[in-house]
C-alpha cells in the first residue's frame, strides 16, 4: 500500500510554475509527484509510464469500448460547458456559474473504477460531475435553467446539483463545507459495514480550510473509505496556489495524518484513473482514506463573470496550457493504439452535440417552478403541532 | 412513573432511542470512555459500542459535518457540543447544510440529525462559556429547537427530536442536569415538538418563557402568590415549531404578558413573541408585553456580578408587576 | 457633491482612512491583486502596498482571527468577507473573541476592527449564498452593525466604523455597488453610527427599515402617493447603536408602522423594533405594526421562486394598507 | 536552520505511550523527536544533550543568578496552584479551574528567552503563564477570586487573565481560539517591521482544530514571527491524543506548512529553554515560525471537578510520570553542577511562600467589583448616538 509521502515539502526551492506545471513532468513520470526526491525515496501508487497498449490491445487494462466511453463522457462534459456558456450569456442561466473545461480528464478518470453505489460530492465546478455520475444532462441543464424538472427541483442551480438515485451528494458553495460531508458517509459506509467508498473532489485553494484538516485527520483516525481529490488547477478564484499555501505540495500535507497520497496528472485521463482506481482499490478492502492532488489547469474565467486571462494570468500562460488538452491528449493515445478511428471519433461527436442540444430543448421547455414550489421541502417532517413558518404568508 | 435527574432522563432517551433504531448514534467529545463531560452518556459506550457511541477529537466544525454526511445518508445522528458556545465553530455545518440540504435538493435528501448539548449560564464561567443562543438558531428556517425545562420533557422531546426527520438543535442546561422529577417510565413516552406546557395556572399575568428560565418564574410566581397574584406560566419547550395556540389562549386570559429568557434582549426569542402577540392579540393587550433578560453585556465571572447579570425571580416580579401597574 | 457609485464611495472612504491613519489596513479573499471579488478595493494594492492590501487564503475563521489578534495590539484591522455568508465559517472569533474582549480584559484591549462584506441576496445565487444576516450580529453584545443603502451612507458610515474603537460589522450589499448617488468630497466626511435618517418624509404611515430594503420602500412609497397615502420612510442605517428617537418620532407622527427586512422573520429585526415601539409608544399605535420579510425558507435558486421569496415593493404596499386599515 | 521534519509520520506502529513519553526518552536524547527513523534523517534545532556545566560554572551559558531565578519561577507556579486548589475547594474560586501541576518546565523555559515586549497568549490553564510573564501574583489570585484588583477586574476570572502592560494576551477558552490572535500579533510585528516575538501556547487537542491549520499556513506564508508551543501533556480532557490524532508526532505537522519544528523535553526546562531559544533567535532575525511540540504530562484532573486518574488512567500512570516531576529534577541538576546549596534552596521556598500567602490574603481583602462595573467596558466608545444596550436596565 501506498507509503504517505514524506518530502520535506522543500519544494519551495522550485519555481511553483514549473512545479505547478501539469502534463509535463506529470505525463513524464505518470503522476510522480514532481518532487524527484520524494518520488526517489518511495513510488507513487500510481507507478509506472505513459500506458503502453497491451497484447490483447487493451490500454492500462481498459478495451476499446470502455476507452471510448471515457472519451464520449469528456467530450459530452466539454459540450456541456459550452452549451452552458451560451446559455448564459443570452440569460437563460443567471447566479454563479462555473465552467469545467479543461479539467475534464480528472472527473472522467476518478469515476472509471466507481461503482453506482458509491458516493461523489464535490464543490460548485460540479457539472460534469454530475453528468459523468449518471444524472441525464436533460436534467442538469434543466437545473442550470432553473426549471421544474432540473436535477434540483430549480432550487439548486449550478452549484447545487444533486441526484440522490446516482449517490451524487451535491455540489456546494462555500469552500471546504464538503470535506466534512463527505467523511460522513464514509463514516456512515463503516457505520453499516459495506465495500462502497465516498469521493471527495474540491479545489486545491479549499485545502487551507480549517474543515479539511478536521476531515482529514478523522478519516484517517477512524479509517473510513474516503479519497479526497484536490483539484489543483492553480488559482481559486484569482490567487495562484503559490500565494496562498506556504507549501506547493498538497500531497505532502497528507504526511500530517499519516495518510496515503498521491499526485496525479489530471491532464491524463489514464494516469488519473490509475492512481484513483489504486486508492479506490484500498479504500474497499482495507478502508484507507487517500488524498490525491490532481495536477490540472483551469481554461476558463474562474466564474461567468471573470475573464479567461487578466491580472492574475497571463493570454500565453492560458495558451501554453491549452496545448495540453487533455480530449485532444486522450483522442491521440487512443488513435496511437489504434483504439479509435476516425469515424468512431465522429460517432461520439455526433453523439455528444445531439444529446447537448436535447438537453437544451428540454431545459426550454421544462415549466418554471409552480408558487406551491416555494414552500415544498423546507422541513422534511411538517406534521408537527405548532407553527414552522412565521412571514404569516404560509402557515403550517 | 419514576423520579430521576433531567442528567438521567436525557441518558435514557438516547439508549432507548438507540435500543430502537439501530440507525442512531451518539458522537462528540468525550461521549464515550469519559461519559460525557456532564455524564449525560453514562454507561453507552460499553452498552452500545464504539461504532455507536464516538468520541471524536475537538473538532466542532469537522464532527457536525460528519454527522451531516451521515444523516444525509440515512442515519440518525445525535452530535453532542460540550456546549453550544462551541457549536458556533460548527454553525456553517448547522445553518449553511442541515438547515438547507432538503430544500436545496428538492427533498432528495433529510437530515434527521440532533445537535445537542448545554446551551447558557451555569456558575461563574464567565463570557465565552455563558452564552444562551436560541435566538440565533431560530432565525434560519430548516431547524426546529428544542428546550425542555424539565426531566419529562427533556426525555419526551429528546426522543422527539430523535425520531423526527428534520434537524433538530437540543438545547439543554448545565444548571439543569442534576435537577429531579417525575417521568413516565412508557418507553414510547414523547411529547411531539411545537407543543407549549402550561407550568402553572393563573389568571392576572402570563409569564411566557422557555428552559431554564422555567424555574426561576416559578419562583417568582410562587413569591407574587403571597402578594395576591396569580401569575401563569407557559413553557414554550419547542421554539421552532412554536404553538402560538397556546400564547394567544393565555394572553386571552390573562391580557398582561411578561417574557423571560436566558439571553440577550437584543432580537431574543422575546421580541419574536411580543411581535406575534401584538400582531394577533393586539385588542387583548391591557399593558406592553415587558421583557425579561440577561443583562446587555457578555457574562462577567465574578459571582456578584454574574447575579445581577441574569434574570432572576426579583426581576421577573418587577416585570409583572410593571404590566399590573402595580408599583412597590 | 459628486455623483459616484456605492462602490466607489466605499473605495474611497478605504482609501481616505488609510491615508489619514497608517494603522488602518485591508485584509481578505482577492482584496489586493484580483482587486475586490466586486472591486471594492480596485487601485488599493498599488496605492498602498502588500503590508496595507492583504490577499489571504480561504480561511475565514483563520484571517478574522488574525485581524482580531492585530487589533488587540493597536492596528485597525478592515477584513473583508468575500460575503457574510462565508463569514459564518469566522463567527467564532466574531462573537467569542471580537465581540469579549474588551470587556473580559476589563478595557486593557480595544478591538477596534470592522468586518465588512456583501450581505443578503443578489441574484439567483441560492440558499448559501443569498442570506441577510443582521439579526444575528445585532444579537451579540459587544458588536455595532451598520447596513448602509446609498453611496453617501456607505462613505460615512464606513468611515465612522473605521475610526471607532469597536468591533463593527459592516453589511453591504451585491446589488447595491453599482448604485449611484451624490456623495460629500468632504474628506472628513463621517456619518456617525446610531443616527437614522428620514429618507422619505410622510404622513400616513412610517415604514421604518435598513439596508437596501430602502429602495424597495422608495419604490412602494412612490406607488402609495398616487393612491393618496403619504409614507415616511426611516432608515436605521446602523443596528447597534440602534437610533430609538428617530423610531419613536416617526411613530408619534403617523401611528402606523411598517418594518421591513431583507432577512427571515423569526427574531428578525423587526421583531425587536416592534417590541421597542410597543414598549415605549404602545398608546401611539393605531394598528399592529406590520412586517415584511423575506419568506421564511432557505433562498430558491429559480428565478421565479427567488422573486416570490424576496420583499417587494408590492407585499410593503399591503402591509401599508393592512395598517391602514384599507383593503384593496 | 531547522529542517522541516519529514518522517512519514509512521510511528504509529510503536506504543503511542512510550512514543508518548515525556523525560524519558526525552532527556536521553535532549529533546530528539522519538521517532528515531526521523531524528537520525535530521537533528531537531536543539540538538545536544542534557546540560553540561561549563567552565564559568554556567548551565546552558545560563549563570547561577538566572538559574536560581527560573526555578523560583516553577515553585513559584507549583505553590500558587496548590493555593489556587485550597481556595477552590472552599469556595473562594467559582467556575473551571485547570492546574498547571507538572508542566511549570514547559513555560519557565519556554519564556527565559523572552524580552518583556513580546507577546504571550494561551488557553484556558494559563496561571502560571500569567505570573511568569511577570502579573503580580496578587492581582492573579484576585482575578481568580472574581474581585475588583484581579487582573482582568474579576470579569474574566481563571480563564482569561489579562495584563496589557505585560503583554500578557490572554488565557482563552475556545479551544484552538487563541491560534489566530497570535498569528494576528505576529502580523502587527512584521506590520511594524519590529523584531518582537508571539508565543502562543496551545494543548495538543488544539492542534486537531482548523483554526491551528489556518494560522499555520499563514505564518509560514507571510513569514511571521510567531512560535507555536504545543503543550502534549498526552491528554484532552478525558482523551488520550493517540485516540485524537491520526499521526502522534505533533511536530510533523509542521510539514504541510513547510514550517520549522522541534519536539522539546517538556520535563526538562533546561532542554524546553534551550529549543525554545533557538526558535525566538530565528524569529527575531529571520522572521520565520516554528513549532515546538512540548512532551509533558498532567499531574493533575482535566480540571478540579475531574479526578487526578480514573477512566483514561491509571493511577500507576500517574505516579510513574510524577517520577519525572520538572521541579525535582532541575534541582537535581542545580546541585549537581554546585549551582544551588540546601541553603538557597530554602530561601527560595521561603520567598514563594510568602509570595503566595501574600497573595491570598490580598485577593481576600480585594473588595467585590461594584455594581456600575457591571456595564463597564462593553464597549471601548460610547459616544455614539443612538442606543447600545437593550435591556432596559443601562440606557447610554
Ligand atoms: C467559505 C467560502 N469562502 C469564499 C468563497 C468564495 N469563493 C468561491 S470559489 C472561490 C475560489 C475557490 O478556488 P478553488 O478551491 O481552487 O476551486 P476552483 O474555483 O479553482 O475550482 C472562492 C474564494 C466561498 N464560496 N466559500
Ligand atoms: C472549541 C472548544 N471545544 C471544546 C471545549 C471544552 N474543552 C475545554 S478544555 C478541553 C480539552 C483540551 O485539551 P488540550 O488542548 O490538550 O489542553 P489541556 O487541557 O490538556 O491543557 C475541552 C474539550 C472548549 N473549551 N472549546
Ligand atoms: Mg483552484
Ligand atoms: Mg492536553
Amino acid at each position: 500500500m501506498a507509503k504517505t509521502k514524506s518530502a520535506a515539502g522543500s519544494d519551495r526551492d522550485e519555481q511553483p510554475s514549473r512545479n505547478g506545471q501539469p502534463g509535463r513532468s506529470g505525463k513524464a513520470d505518470g503522476g510522480q509527484s514532481s518532487d524527484e526526491q520524494a518520488s526517489k525515496e518511495q513510488p507513487e501508487p500510481s507507478g509506472g509510464n505513459a500506458p503502453a497498449k497491451e497484447s490483447n490491445g487493451k490500454l492500462d487494462g481498459l478495451g476499446r469500448e470502455r476507452l471510448q466511453e471515457m472519451l464520449y463522457q469528456m467530450l459530452l462534459g466539454r459540450r456541456f460547458e459550452e452549451k452552458t456558456a451560451e446559455a448564459y450569456a443570452i440569460g437563460k442561466i443567471g447566479g454563479f456559474c462555473h465552467l469545467y473545461i479543461g479539467q475534464e480528464a480528472v472527473t472522467v478518470g476518478a469515476f472509471e473504477p466507481l461503482r453506482p453505489d458509491d458516493y461523489v460530492i464535490s464543490a460548485y465546478r460540479e457539472h460534469v460531475q454530475a453528468l459523468v455520475k449518471g444524472i441525464p444532462p436533460r436534467n442538469v441543464m434543466a437545473e442550470l435553467y432553473g426549471r421544474a424538472d432540473g436535477c434540483s427541483g430549480g432550487k439548486g442551480g449550478s452549484m447545487h446539483l444533486y441526484s440522490a438515485e446516482h449517490n451524487f451528494m451535491g455540489g456546494w458553495g462555500i469552500v471546504g463545507g464538503q470535506v466534512p460531508l463527505a467523511t460522513g458517509y464514509g463514516w456512515a459506509i463503516k457505520y453499516r459495514g459495506e465495500d462502497r467508498v465516498a469521493l471527495c473532489f474540491m479545489g486545491e485553494a479549499a485545502v487551507n480550510q480549517g474543515a479539511f484538516h478536521e476531515s482529514l485527520n478523522m478519516a484517517a483516525l477512524w479509517k473510513l473509505p474516503v479519497i479526497f481529490i484536490v483539484e489543483n488547477n492553480r488559482f481559486g478564484m484569482g490567487t495562484a496556489w503559490e500565494r496562498a499555501s506556504s507549501l506547493y505540495d498538497i500531497s505532502q500535507k497528507a504526511s500530517a495524518y499519516d495518510m496515503p497520497a498521491a499526485v496525479a496528472d489530471g491532464m491524463d485521463v489514464l494516469n488519473m484513473r490509475k492512481v484513483v482506481k489504486e486508492a479506490v482499490d484500498r479504500a474497499r478492502t482495507e478502508k484507507t482514506p487517500t488524498l490525491i492532488e490532481a495536477r490540472c489547469y483551469r481554461f476558463m474565467g474562474h466564474s461567468m463573470s471573470d475573464p479567461v486571462h487578466g491580472v492574475y494570468r497571463t493570454k500565453e500562460e492560458v495558451e501554453e496550457h491549452k496545448e495540453l488538452d487533455p480530449i485532444r491528449r486522450f483522442i491521440d493515445q487512443l488513435k496511437e493504439a489504434s483504439l479509435l478511428t476516425e469515424d468512431e471519433l465522429q460517432a461520439i461527436d455526433k453523439r455528444v452535440h445531439e444529446e447537448v442540444d436535447d438537453a437544451g430543448e428540454f431545459a426550454d421547455n421544462s415549466p418554471e417552478p409552480t408558487e406551491e414550489a416555494l414552500y415544498s421541502n423546507v422541513y422534511a417532517s411538517e406534521d408537527v403541532a405548532g407553527r414552522l413558518y412565521f412571514d404569516g404568508r404560509r402557515q403550517s | 412513573m419514576a423520579t430521576i435527574t433531567y442528567r438521567e432522563a436525557l441518558n435514557q432517551a438516547l439508549a432507548e432511542e438507540m435500543e430502537r433504531d439501530e440507525d442512531v448514534f451518539l458522537m462528540g467529545e468525550e461521549v464515550g470512555l469519559y461519559n460525557g463531560a456532564y455524564k449525560v452518556s453514562k454507561g453507552l459506550l460499553d452498552r452500545f459500542g464504539e461504532l455507536r457511541v464516538v468520541d471524536t477529537p475537538i473538532t466542532e466544525l469537522g464532527f457536525a459535518g460528519v454527522g451531516v454526511g451521515a444523516a444525509m445518508v440515512g442515519l440518525r445522528p445525535v452530535i453532542e457540543f460540550m456546549t453550544h458556545n462551541f457549536a458556533m465553530l460548527a454553525w456553517d455545518q448547522v445553518f449553511n447544510s442541515a438547515a438547507k440540504l432538503h430544500y436545496m435538493s428538492e427533498g432528495q435528501f433529510n437530515c434527521p440529525i440532533v445537535f445537542r448539548g448545554p446551551s447558557g449560564a451555569a456558575l461563574q464561567l464567565s463570557a465565552q462559556h455563558s452564552q444562551a443562543l436560541e435566538s440565533t438558531y431560530s432565525h434560519f428556517p430548516g431547524l426546529k429547537v428544542c428546550t425542555p425545562a424539565t426531566p419529562a420533557d427533556a426525555k419526551g422531546l429528546l426522543k422527539a427530536a430523535i425520531r423526527d426527520n428534520d434537524p433538530v438543535v437540543f438545547m439543554e442546561g448545565e444548571l439543569l442536569y442534576a435537577m429531579k422529577g417525575e417521568v413516565p417510565d412508557d418507553d414510547d413516552f414523547v411529547i411531539p415538538l411545537g407543543v407549549a406546557d402550561v407550568k402553572r395556572e393563573g389568571s392576572d399575568v402570563s409569564i411566557i418563557t422557555h428552559g431554564k428560565m422555567v424555574h426561576v418564574c416559578m419562583q417568582a410566581a410562587q413569591k407574587m402568590e403571597k402578594d395576591g397574584i396569580s401569575a401563569e406560566i407557559v413553557d414554550l419547550r419547542s421554539l421552532r415549531p412554536l404553538d402560538v395556540e397556546a400564547i394567544l389562549r393565555s394572553v386571552h386570559k390573562t391580557n398582561r404578558v411578561v417574557y423571560v429568557e436566558e439571553g440577550w434582549p437584543y432580537v431574543g426569542i422575546g421580541a419574536q413573541i411580543v411581535d406575534i402577540i401584538q400582531d394577533e392579540a393586539f385588542d387583548y393587550l391591557d399593558a406592553p408585553v415587558a421583557r425579561v433578560t440577561q443583562a446587555d453585556i457578555p457574562m462577567p465571572y465574578a459571582k456578584q456580578l454574574e447575579k445581577m447579570a441574569k434574570p432572576s425571580a426579583e426581576r421577573v416580579i418587577e416585570a409583572c408587576e410593571k404590566v399590573l401597574y402595580r408599583t412597590v
